[in-house]
């Protein structure tokens, strides 16, 4: 298999899904001319021309809703934010209209819409950069919410969500942009709602996401040093969340760590927890635990960004607690 | 077309087509059309009272002449999306009167399945977008679909409507600089009733005109009298031939009038009775009306038959709405999710 | 002690915290000439005049900010949104200004301000106009959210609200504007981030807040009738959440049961579940339970609102499985 | 002062004060604050290459003058707001260097505690209000700040900068409505150096020039180069009085450039090499110092002591910055909410 950055494989989806179907366009700010913020549109206007790799001016609020009057009109809009955090001043598009206009004209128009773009901290740009917003995305009926961690996944679910006739919030991650791995060749689609298993073990179950995903995985390798082997899960898609994986592993393990980068208070753990306790009360042999990031804004030093983010020292101590 | 300040471009195609005249039965007919509205509304004004209609209920009596008058200059395929305020345009576009009051009373019947309300009328067939109930919210979308227009190539145009309350929100400026930038064929109908709820436009905006809203963007834009259908529609027709022909965005500015409450909540204690008595002398109906028997294209007698006419098609759409059923239970769950049918294995069910 | 509308009694709090310190002011929609849209500002434009209670455009972006900038000076705005629906167009502001600037000027200008304003379904305003969106605040470090049940918490919450000096989202929920209760005489301030027991029981627990608790006091008092007796806790504060008030009910009665009108997927029921799962994980009989709005947009038929909203006769299903 | 457009409300106060002539000691203190940003952004480029400083960094070379010129008509009492591009504004406003630099090393003594970093430098005994992260963002909150000048009856003034691309934000648009209905002594100072990011600005915004964005809302506006420091004085000093004598708010438009990348992470590749070094001949700094030593207020060798003063400042800042102690980890809990003085029981801190 082909070895890719998440950044390429995320860039081989957008082409070949607008090789495919020329419905499919490209719209955000600096994606054409200038290859996108964060390269990920790299050659795209060059490919497919300036009808369908559109700069935009800096009206996140405009062209979210543009995209979405698009969609209604039958084109499949793919509208990048330079990253999810400037997507906070189209909230009232992405929740009143893209998550709305179906269900209230009973069904008339599709929203064949995909909302992409960067998220997280860990670069040390500060309070009103970092956001991860999938927590607030992914409480609004009628919208899926997709958060790939490695390249396969990230290319495999693009692809999808293009496909998808539904409104999507995918949501990449700033630091993995450069993140290599393999990505099979030819036509590769991952379903959307379907989590995956990255390590198997019968000690603890740890569902995560995005970058966590990572954090996750070296606490995972630590702790097999040790003899502890957990059993790693990593949702892909946060809604709709695969229950069923996650169920099939905590009856196994019997216990729960979640670790995430949103904010504690409502992040997408606390329902990840109050399911799996509500529906396997009597297989947990220890309450379910959460490492998130601390409910602090964003600071900009990198020791205390670092002491903010759900940290492999923070998981650890948890995991400690958890096995007590 | 009046630009708004000289700057503004002014069209290049010195050719701008002529508004075509109108037969006398096409004059009639937009009569007809303007009159089913307030028969429509005085019908939903009664339901709302009896409580058959819930929720928020925003009239447009006094304002007739502008949906008709607009929209009478499009295509069947052009499109038109507006706010919450959106039962006139809904009538204008030809959507059925029986599937409007349906909806105003919630049932399955409704032009939105009794899920969107009088806010939120939608008919695709008939190239109604909405029915939107955030103020302004709806300025992006119109712009998209004026976008998807053009890239489809359909040579087709865009109405997108809002209040002068509306034009202070920030989505209608970002809207407005994408239109005129990447020269979208759309028009944007400021339906200028003097009023936000029970702000005055004085208190609201500053800048008069606001067709001087357009001079930011270097965009055209034009006056109309909204209670004069005819300057309405020669108006517009200037502002869509620009968007057809040469796939340039327009704001217009329409004046008009509403003669009821904000909603029906709203009892309207900020405006003098006088005030409203004062504007109803100009009513759009009344005046089209003289012009109709002046002109000799009606007779009185025949425009009381159209009143009769449908004054019983609202009482129908009464009854029709009455006798609907209500939504199954079950349809709540229903509208969510479009089918999936390029990808596999996504579950989409509600779950929680 | 004085019966008030819950209305009456927000009125009263405005009216005296703007007596009592000339630096408060009220600014949002119709909140002067037409006396608020939900009445709630009724005599005070007559009352401190058109400098202090001050009829904005619609433009939630701008008044938000201008509120924050303003309480960055010294000032102490009361924004009133005509609904929380409405804020979401001000998302940006609130998080990424009022949530922020604190913080990352590292302490340097603090944000007294009140947003305040309705919220809630039951009225069939549709999709657009219903929103409960106490989550989407709550995940977002800095904030204080604040949802009162009753009359009396109206006043003293919103007292306190005004006088604090960071940023609170003050909820209030228009099917409660006409609910009348005793309001205490005098100088009343509720404490912000205390719950109250509403009634005392020991067979369960309930947690709820703002219209949720008229909902939830339906179904005790029916269970009354059939010898059940539930502990019903008023969260009246979202966060901070004040979890010793939970935590010694729930160590009493063993089970939990949380009502709450937002979504559920990650709604603020999530996470208190979560918490009491973590902390009282040996006290639980049953895991807990939570009965949430359906998770699909609000329809406008008054049935299906109905159905969807977290109705009495869910609440009551869901007591039965919990007691089971 | 030169109004949008003819419908521009013009001052109604015919006697416009006058800038004051400045001394010789005056002018020599501004030219070293266009060098001392000059300088300091240069260390502060080197201290990025060296991975001391991390994030965003984004420099001001080019556009010091702007800054510069319109702070030094501010009395030290009137605010200041801007975006992420703050360096020369905070420096220009009196934030001390080492605070700054500071700041973009994440140390405890930084003007922001470490917690901002390079694009949300604070500083509230300069009444610099920041520093903000979000295009366009900082404008309503610049709006407001005026507002409570005026509420608190100061006679102050506020300063709020944007950048060329932020204009398209709707937050832009509503506040200078807002400014403009409520007549707050408020500048609107766009810092137009023709790109945002890789954008040019024929790209991003409709209508030309951006003055006409005040036009809408019949707001004064005025024209500036950028390059010229006395230029810049001169017509802010105009917009100034107009804010503080008759609270009017004033759209400013500031022709500039910059030198390097949007952000020291952007190569810069959308702009030819020979289009910035064309520019670099209009320096600021250069053809003020060349008045200054034509006008005999200086001579090349005071200038050259300016310069190496100012040089040494900067490489202090840089050790300072170095020096200085990280913040405890503790500190992470710090700042985030203002103690309650007049509620009780609110134990606000974070638990999660
Ligand atoms: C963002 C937002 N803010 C506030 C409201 C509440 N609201 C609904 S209509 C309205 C007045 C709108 O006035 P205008 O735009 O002039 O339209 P008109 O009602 O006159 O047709 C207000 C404030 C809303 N729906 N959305
Ligand atoms: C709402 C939002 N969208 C996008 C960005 C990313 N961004 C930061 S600066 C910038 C360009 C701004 O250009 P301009 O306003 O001209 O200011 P300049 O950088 O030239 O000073 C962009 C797109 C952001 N910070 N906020
Ligand atoms: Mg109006
Ligand atoms: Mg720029």
């Amino acid at each position: 298999m082909p070895t890719l950055t998440y950044r390429e494989a995320l860039n081989e989806a957008l082409a070949e899904e607008m090789e495919r179907d020329d419905k499919v366009f490209l719209m955000g700010e600096e994606v054409g001319e200038y290859n996108g913020a964060y390269k990920v549109s790299k050659g795209l206007l060059e490919k497919f021309g300036p009808k369908r790799v559109i700069d935009s001016p800096i009206s996140e609020t405009g062209f979210t809703g543009l995209g979405i009057g698009a969609a209604m009109y039958g084109l499949r809009p793919v509208i990048e934010y330079m990253t999810w955090s400037f997507s906070l001043v189209a909230y009232d598009q992405i929740i009143n209209n893209a998550a709305q206009v179906r269900y209230m004209s009973g069904g008339q128009f599709s929203i064949p819409l995909v909302l992409r773009g960067s998220s997280g901290g860990g670069l040390q740009v500060g309070a009103t950069h970092s956001h991860t917003p999938e927590n607030w995305y992914a409480n609004v009926p009628a919208l899926t919410v997709i958060t790939p961690a490695f390249p396969a996944d990230a290319k495999g679910l693009l692809k999808s969500a293009i496909r998808s006739n539904n409104p999507v919030c995918f949501i990449e991650n700033e630091k993995l942009y450069g993140y290599k791995d393999e990505v099979p060749e030819g036509e590769h689609l991952t379903p959307i709602g379907k989590a995956r298993v990255v390590t198997e073990g019968s000690d603890f179950t740890i569902v995560s996401n995005s970058g966590s995903v990572h954090r996750a995985l070296n606490v995972v390798k630590t702790l097999e040093a040790q003899g502890i082997r957990a059993e790693l899960i990593d949702l892909r898609t946060i809604k709709p969340l695969d229950f069923e994986t996650i169920a099939a592993s905590v009856s196994k393990t019997n216990r729960l760590l979640i670790v995430e980068e949103n904010k504690p208070f409502a992040g997408w753990g606390a329902q990840v927890a109050y399911e799996v306790q509500k529906e396997l009360f009597d297989d947990l042999d220890a309450p379910v635990h959460r490492v998130t990031s601390l409910d602090v804004p964003q600071p900009y030093n990198g020791r205390l960004e670092q002491a903010v983010l759900p940290n492999e020292e923070r998981i650890l101590a948890t995991v400690k607690e958890l096995l007590a | 077309m009046r630009a708004a300040d000289p700057d503004v471009k002014s069209s290049k195609n010195q050719q701008i087509p002529r508004l075509p005249e109108q037969t006398p039965q096409e004059k009639i007919a937009l009569y007809r059309t303007m009159l089913l509205i307030r028969r429509f509304e005085e019908k939903s004004k009664q339901a709302f009272t009896q409580g058959k209609i819930k929720g928020f209920c925003h009239l447009y009596n006094g304002q007739e002449a502008v949906a008709v008058g607009t929209i009478s200059v499009l295509n069947e395929d052009d499109a038109v999306i507006t706010a919450y305020r959106d039962h006139g345009h809904a009538l204008a576009r030809g959507v059925d009167p029986n599937a409007c009051m349906a909806e105003l009373f919630g049932k399955i019947t409704g032009c939105s399945r009794g899920k969107g309300g009088s806010m939120h009328f939608f008919d695709a067939k008939k190239h109604f977008y909405g029915g939107h109930g955030i103020v302004g919210g709806q300025i992006p979308l119109g712009t998209g679909i004026a976008f998807a227009q053009k890239y489809l190539d359909t040579n087709r145009v865009t109405l997108a409507y809002m209040g002068d309350g509306a034009i202070n929100q920030g989505a209608v400026h970002e809207a407005m600089n994408l239109a005129a930038l990447w020269k979208l064929p759309i028009i944007y109908i400021i339906e200028n009733n003097e009023w936000s709820m029970g702000t005055s436009i004085s208190r609201s905006s500053a800048g008069d005109p606001l067709t001087k809203r357009a001079g930011a963007f270097d965009m055209a834009a034009i006056q109309a009298n909204g209670m004069d259908l005819d300057d309405v529609r020669a108006k517009t027709f200037e502002a869509v031939s620009l968007a057809r022909t040469e796939s340039q965005p327009t704001l217009m500015e329409i004046k008009t009038y509403r003669y009821f409450g904000h909603s029906m909540s709203d009892p309207g204690n900020y405006r003098k009775k006088e005030e409203i008595e004062e504007r109803r002398k100009g009513d759009p109906i009344e005046l089209y009306k003289a012009r109709l028997i002046e002109g000799k294209i009606a007779t009185a007698e025949s425009l009381e038959a159209i009143d009769a006419e449908v004054t019983e098609i609202a009482q129908e759409s009464y009854d029709f709405a009455e006798k609907s059923a209500e939504p199954e239970i079950e349809t709540v769950f229903e509208d969510i999710f479009a089918p999936e049918d390029q990808i596999f294995e996504f579950r989409p069910e509600p779950r929680y």
